[in-house]
């Protein structure tokens, strides 16, 4: 249990103390996730509407297909990346092994699938009279997909804070297409499993728990703008 | 906003890179020649594919006959040698086996064997075709002891420092570097060396630029300046030193192979 | 009245998992009607109705709509089908204001608007206090209201009304009735309106149609049908004996 | 891309030929998961539906502690069950470490938030005038949480194959409490380590495929019973 | 006619959002009377009916119900609640097939049942062809018949209605007319109906009140309602000029 204790208070000092080193760790999990982030949900939200909205045949493969799609070993995909951007790989002449752009390749890939997956039931969720409403009133393909992510917009938000969630956690993938390399491609888990690894679990804690702290802060600021929605139920 | 030329990529085994040694050297080769260095921590085996595939521009690694192969297989130009440390039986404090009272290699690994065979103790490997795991296996082999598919014998595929961490929980015998030991001592307390100082037992590292005949794109350039750096005296010297302060005894030994 | 054609329905059918709940072998209406559609419930007056809007397919049939004709694997252009809408039964409002709702239809086709307009209708329907107010939470017949303005709003050619006053009070009856009787006159607008208060269709509706069973039983000028009924299943419908 | 193709045809052979060892990854990493994913659902789903149905001050917090623990690191939880269950943790005395009970443990803790924060969003996405309607009709609260939970029976379904692909494809915890050991503890995700850290690109890809095909089948399985919810918007 | 207090309301007030929806000084419902609560869109009718089937809390007052009090703090125990049911303006039906909507509530009593009786019940509402189909999928009539065979399947001592047949033709309305006056007559139940149909208050309330912005303007017997209406705003509603 002392590692807790001294996790804890490891991670308050080592925040407070504003490390470059733990700083520029810090920057660079937002900076990466961030940006895989965005990139998922431009193309994952208007893709999963668009599914949950949409009947053809086959559709109950491409859902499964989505589902499978969340669990992606990120090991796999870290790997299926690694040959992409290798010397030898179709993109090796990029050079984007090793930096944070196969970092966020990778992670936009992970997230993807969460984010449409989610997306999508969210949408299949909603009301099916607002779709011949909307349609009754007049709204394009566009404007129906658009109204009903914001009818189903707890859900969205849900999708993106999952797959916030999956990426900013994960680690074979970074880790692999990454390098860890201390100051440039180094995130917090990352640096938690080369803790852990050389057997500093305080630090590896510590670690952790600002991941966590950053993670609840991003989840509650995201939710704020849910609020009533979420406590709505009266 | 930095040269390409500037950055050289080194991948290396988690050992090299957990002692730390890495973080004291690379530094004072940054400030000498303006290069700095990218250090990839894989597998050994994940190693030579990085540097099969042009992806690292210089190997550290601890694999000789694997080392060779890469380098005849026109992979690398050469492999310089730079220094070596030595492998440590542990076991659990306990020593069930009785191990550390062996007189010589041979013993102390039929002694382990023999208890796994009793059911009161077992065998942690790392069982991930790394340097030290290629030694343990020819140790086995040495001493004629069939350890496939034997219920005591733990194949856990991990890094040397995960595999510390099993062996201590599972109070278990295991082969280990000595800088990993020295370094993660405190951290597993229910293990200790049972045997140690056998000739069989050393570990040399070498370090190979990758070859720029077969990948035009790698820094060879850098690389070749990295390894004057290594076998440089003052450098082998330090690589002596180092440990010495914090564990009582050194790490590494420079080496002449 | 003019002669004008909007709607001809051929052959229409529509089946839900083996039930054949629309069957219609032809159906003519015309610029400027006002058709009342009565019929006994499940009758299939709201699945008409929404193949009207095309927002629903046919299984077999032609509908004629201004001219063009279109079938189960044709729908007409959105252009087109922005001149139609429908008040539904239970009609769908977002979770944003009741205003935003009202000028849903107006913001999507990026049309300017004559804000004038949009507070007079907001006005007559008695919405005014609730401008503001999250439509969710609205009660069954202010919801229907807003249904109504948002309908009216952007000056659709053809209403497809749906039981547009079934929540609402005997004072609110008349203004609604009121406001389409003469947005049909301002606008020469056609309108379709399901109901089941007989004397509604009495006082609204130019035509009166019966389903019954997803067919057509009679369809008739006004006075005609109330008073001279032809057909068997009209007459028991107009006693109040008609059940399924 | 020698690798997917070499990879493809090694799973291929892999799973035609039965082989013992790879057949064993695969019957450790099912009962596992399965087990991990069972309980998971035994505590999240009621949990997360009466969340989802019930206000009280502060669940604003709850919510977005919850949503934090879908993005809680599969490695800080490992870290943390290993501390739990190590010799000196308070639970060593059970010698669970190394075995597939840790790994369970570890499994179903990272699952959890998943299964329950999904089902909790899906609850709350449920038209709000069934539970006014289930209380004018009597039910009592467990019967309204179970008939909301079925009413959200395609989200709550998500939420189960969310965890399940969350801990199917896990590596870091399972490698940490479980110890990757060959026929006891090795997984389909601790193996695709494995063979990566050895250079076998091909060999983890076929692992990887192997995964795969393992989460679709179940995927698919699992949406089957939901075909008429997922293609029944007509 | 018993003269046993069923309801006993007293200062109850409700408010949304700084929006007071319901004030009611006193209101007395008694055994066997079947109350016809008629008002403008937007009174507070629906509101009232929550608050009497206990799904709503009150902001304040006192219910006292079946000799017991209850505040904005307590609600009646779950069998005392279970005596209550509603038929809301918008019937909620749960994704299963009709019959296992209309049995829902005896399900969850665990109680053993007359199938004959269920049966019976679904006849008389014409739901037998739709028995096993999907509840959800229904017209607005026949949703509305649903709710309504659910209700009364669990022989509930109150019922409440929320314009129950809002939707309906003439043919059904007079069916659930008839259904509801003999349930009433049958089980001596007590039965709250909101309407907006002045002539289905006329037919079938022993009593009836208006509820005006949330406040009760008038309560009396039928016949004095209708032919000697007390309160200016009565006389407003019933000759259909009374808006909002
Ligand atoms: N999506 C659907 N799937 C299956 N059956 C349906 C579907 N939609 C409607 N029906 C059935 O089709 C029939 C006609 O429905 P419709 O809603 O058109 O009736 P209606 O005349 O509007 O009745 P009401 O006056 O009760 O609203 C009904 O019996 C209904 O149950
Ligand atoms: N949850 C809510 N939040 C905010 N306002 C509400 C809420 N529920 C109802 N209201 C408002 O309270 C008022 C009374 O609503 P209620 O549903 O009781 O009216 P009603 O008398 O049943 O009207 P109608 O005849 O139109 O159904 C309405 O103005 C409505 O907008
Ligand atoms: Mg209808
Ligand atoms: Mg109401």
């Amino acid at each position: 249990m002392d590692a807790f204790i001294s996790g804890l208070s490891e991670a308050i000092e080592l925040l407070i103390s504003f490390d470059p080193y733990v700083m520029n760790i810090i920057s660079v999990s937002m900076m990466v996730s961030g940006i895989a982030l965005l990139i998922a949900a431009i193309i994952g939200i208007p893709l999963g509407a668009f599914l949950g909205l949409t009947n053809f045949p086959g559709k109950h493969l491409v859902v499964a297909l989505l589902y499978t799609g969340m669990g992606f070993p990120p090991v796999v995909i870290g790997l299926f990346v690694f040959i992409l951007f290798s010397n030898v790989g179709p993109f090796g002449s990029l050079e984007w092994l090793y930096t944070t752009r196969a970092m966020i390749v990778a992670q936009s890939v992970i997230s993807f699938p969460l984010v449409a997956g989610f997306t999508m039931t969210a949408v299949m969720g909603v009301n099916q009279n607002l779709l011949l409403q909307l349609k009754a009133l007049g709204a394009t393909r566009r404007q129906i997909l658009w109204a009903t992510v914001k009818e189903a917009r707890l859900g969205v938000l849900v999708s993106v804070i999952a797959g916030f969630g999956a990426i900013i956690s994960e680690v074979g993938a970074v880790m692999m297409v990454g390098g860890n390399i201390a100051g440039k491609t180094r995130v917090l888990t990352t640096a938690i499993v080369l803790e852990t690894r050389q057997g500093n679990f305080g630090l590896a804690m510590s670690f952790g728990l600002i991941l966590l702290t950053i993670t609840f802060i991003v989840n509650f600021i995201m939710l704020h703008f849910q609020k009533r929605k979420l406590i709505g139920r009266d | 906003s930095e040269d390409e030329t500037s950055v050289l990529t080194m991948a290396t085994t988690t050992s090299t890179e957990d002692s730390g040694l890495l973080d004291e050297l690379l530094p004072i080769f940054g400030d000498e020649t303006g290069y700095e260095v990218d250090v990839i921590t894989v597998g050994t085996g994940q190693a030579l594919e990085i540097g099969r595939s042009g992806d690292a521009d210089i190997l550290l690694v601890h694999a000789k006959e694997l080392e060779k192969e890469f380098v005849n297989d026109g992979y690398g130009t050469e492999r310089f040698p730079v220094m070596y440390n030595d492998f440590v039986i542990l076991g659990p404090t306990e020593d069930p086996a009785k191990v550390s009272e062996a007189n010589d290699l041979d013993e102390a690994m039929s002694l382990i064997y023999q208890i796994g065979k009793e059911g009161d103790s077992t065998f942690s490997s790392r069982g991930d075709k790394s340097g030290t795991h290629v030694k343990e296996t020819t140790l086995w082999e040495e001493f004629q002891l069939d350890i496939e598919g034997k219920e005591w014998y733990d194949s856990l595929g991990q890094g040397m420092g995960d595999t510390l961490i099993a062996a201590n929980e599972m109070r278990a015998y295991s082969i280990s570097d000595r800088g990993t030991f020295l370094s993660m001592e405190d951290s597993i307390e229910n293990l200790q060396i049972v045997f140690e100082d056998d000739d069989m037992l050393t570990n040399p590292y070498g370090i190979i630029p990758v070859n720029p005949d077969t990948h035009e794109n790698v820094n060879y350039e850098a690389a070749n300046e990295l390894v004057e750096f290594f076998v440089r005296d003052d450098i082998q010297q330090k690589i002596s030193e180092f440990g010495i302060e914090e564990y009582g005894q050194p790490l590494f030994f420079p080496n002449t192979d | 009245m003019t002669d004008k054609v909007i709607y001809n329905l051929q052959n229409i059918s529509k089946t839900y998992s083996d039930k054949t709940v629309l069957d219609i072998d032809s159906l003519t209406i015309r610029k400027g009607e006002i058709l009342g559609l009565v019929g006994p419930s499940g009758a299939g007056k709201s699945t008409l109705l929404r193949i009207l809007n095309f927002i629903e397919h046919t299984d077999s049939g032609e509908v004629h709509f201004l001219g063009k004709v279109y079938n189960k694997d044709s729908l007409p252009d959105l252009h087109t089908r922005r001149k139609v809408t429908t008040v539904f039964q239970r009609p769908y409002l977002m979770t944003s204001s009741v205003y935003q709702n009202i000028i849903y239809p107006l913001k999507i086709r990026k049309q300017n608007y004559d804000s004038q307009r949009v507070e007079k209708i907001i006005n007559k329907l008695g919405l005014t206090q609730l401008k503001n107010q999250r439509a969710d939470k609205l009660s069954g017949g202010e919801a229907q209201r807003v249904s109504l303005a948002r309908a009216l709003i952007f000056n659709p050619e053809v209403i497809l009304l749906d039981e547009p006053t079934s929540n609402l009070d005997p004072a609110n009856v008349k203004i609604i009735e009121d406001m389409i009787a003469d947005y049909r006159n301002e606008f020469n607008a056609t309108v379709v309106m399901v109901t089941h208060n007989v004397f509604q269709a009495k006082r609204l509706a130019t035509k009166v149609s019966l389903l019954y069973k997803g067919k057509i039983v009679e369809i008739n000028d006004k006075d005609e049908f109330f008073t001279n009924p032809k057909h068997k299943v009209t007459k028991q419908f107009l006693s109040g004996d008609l059940v399924y």
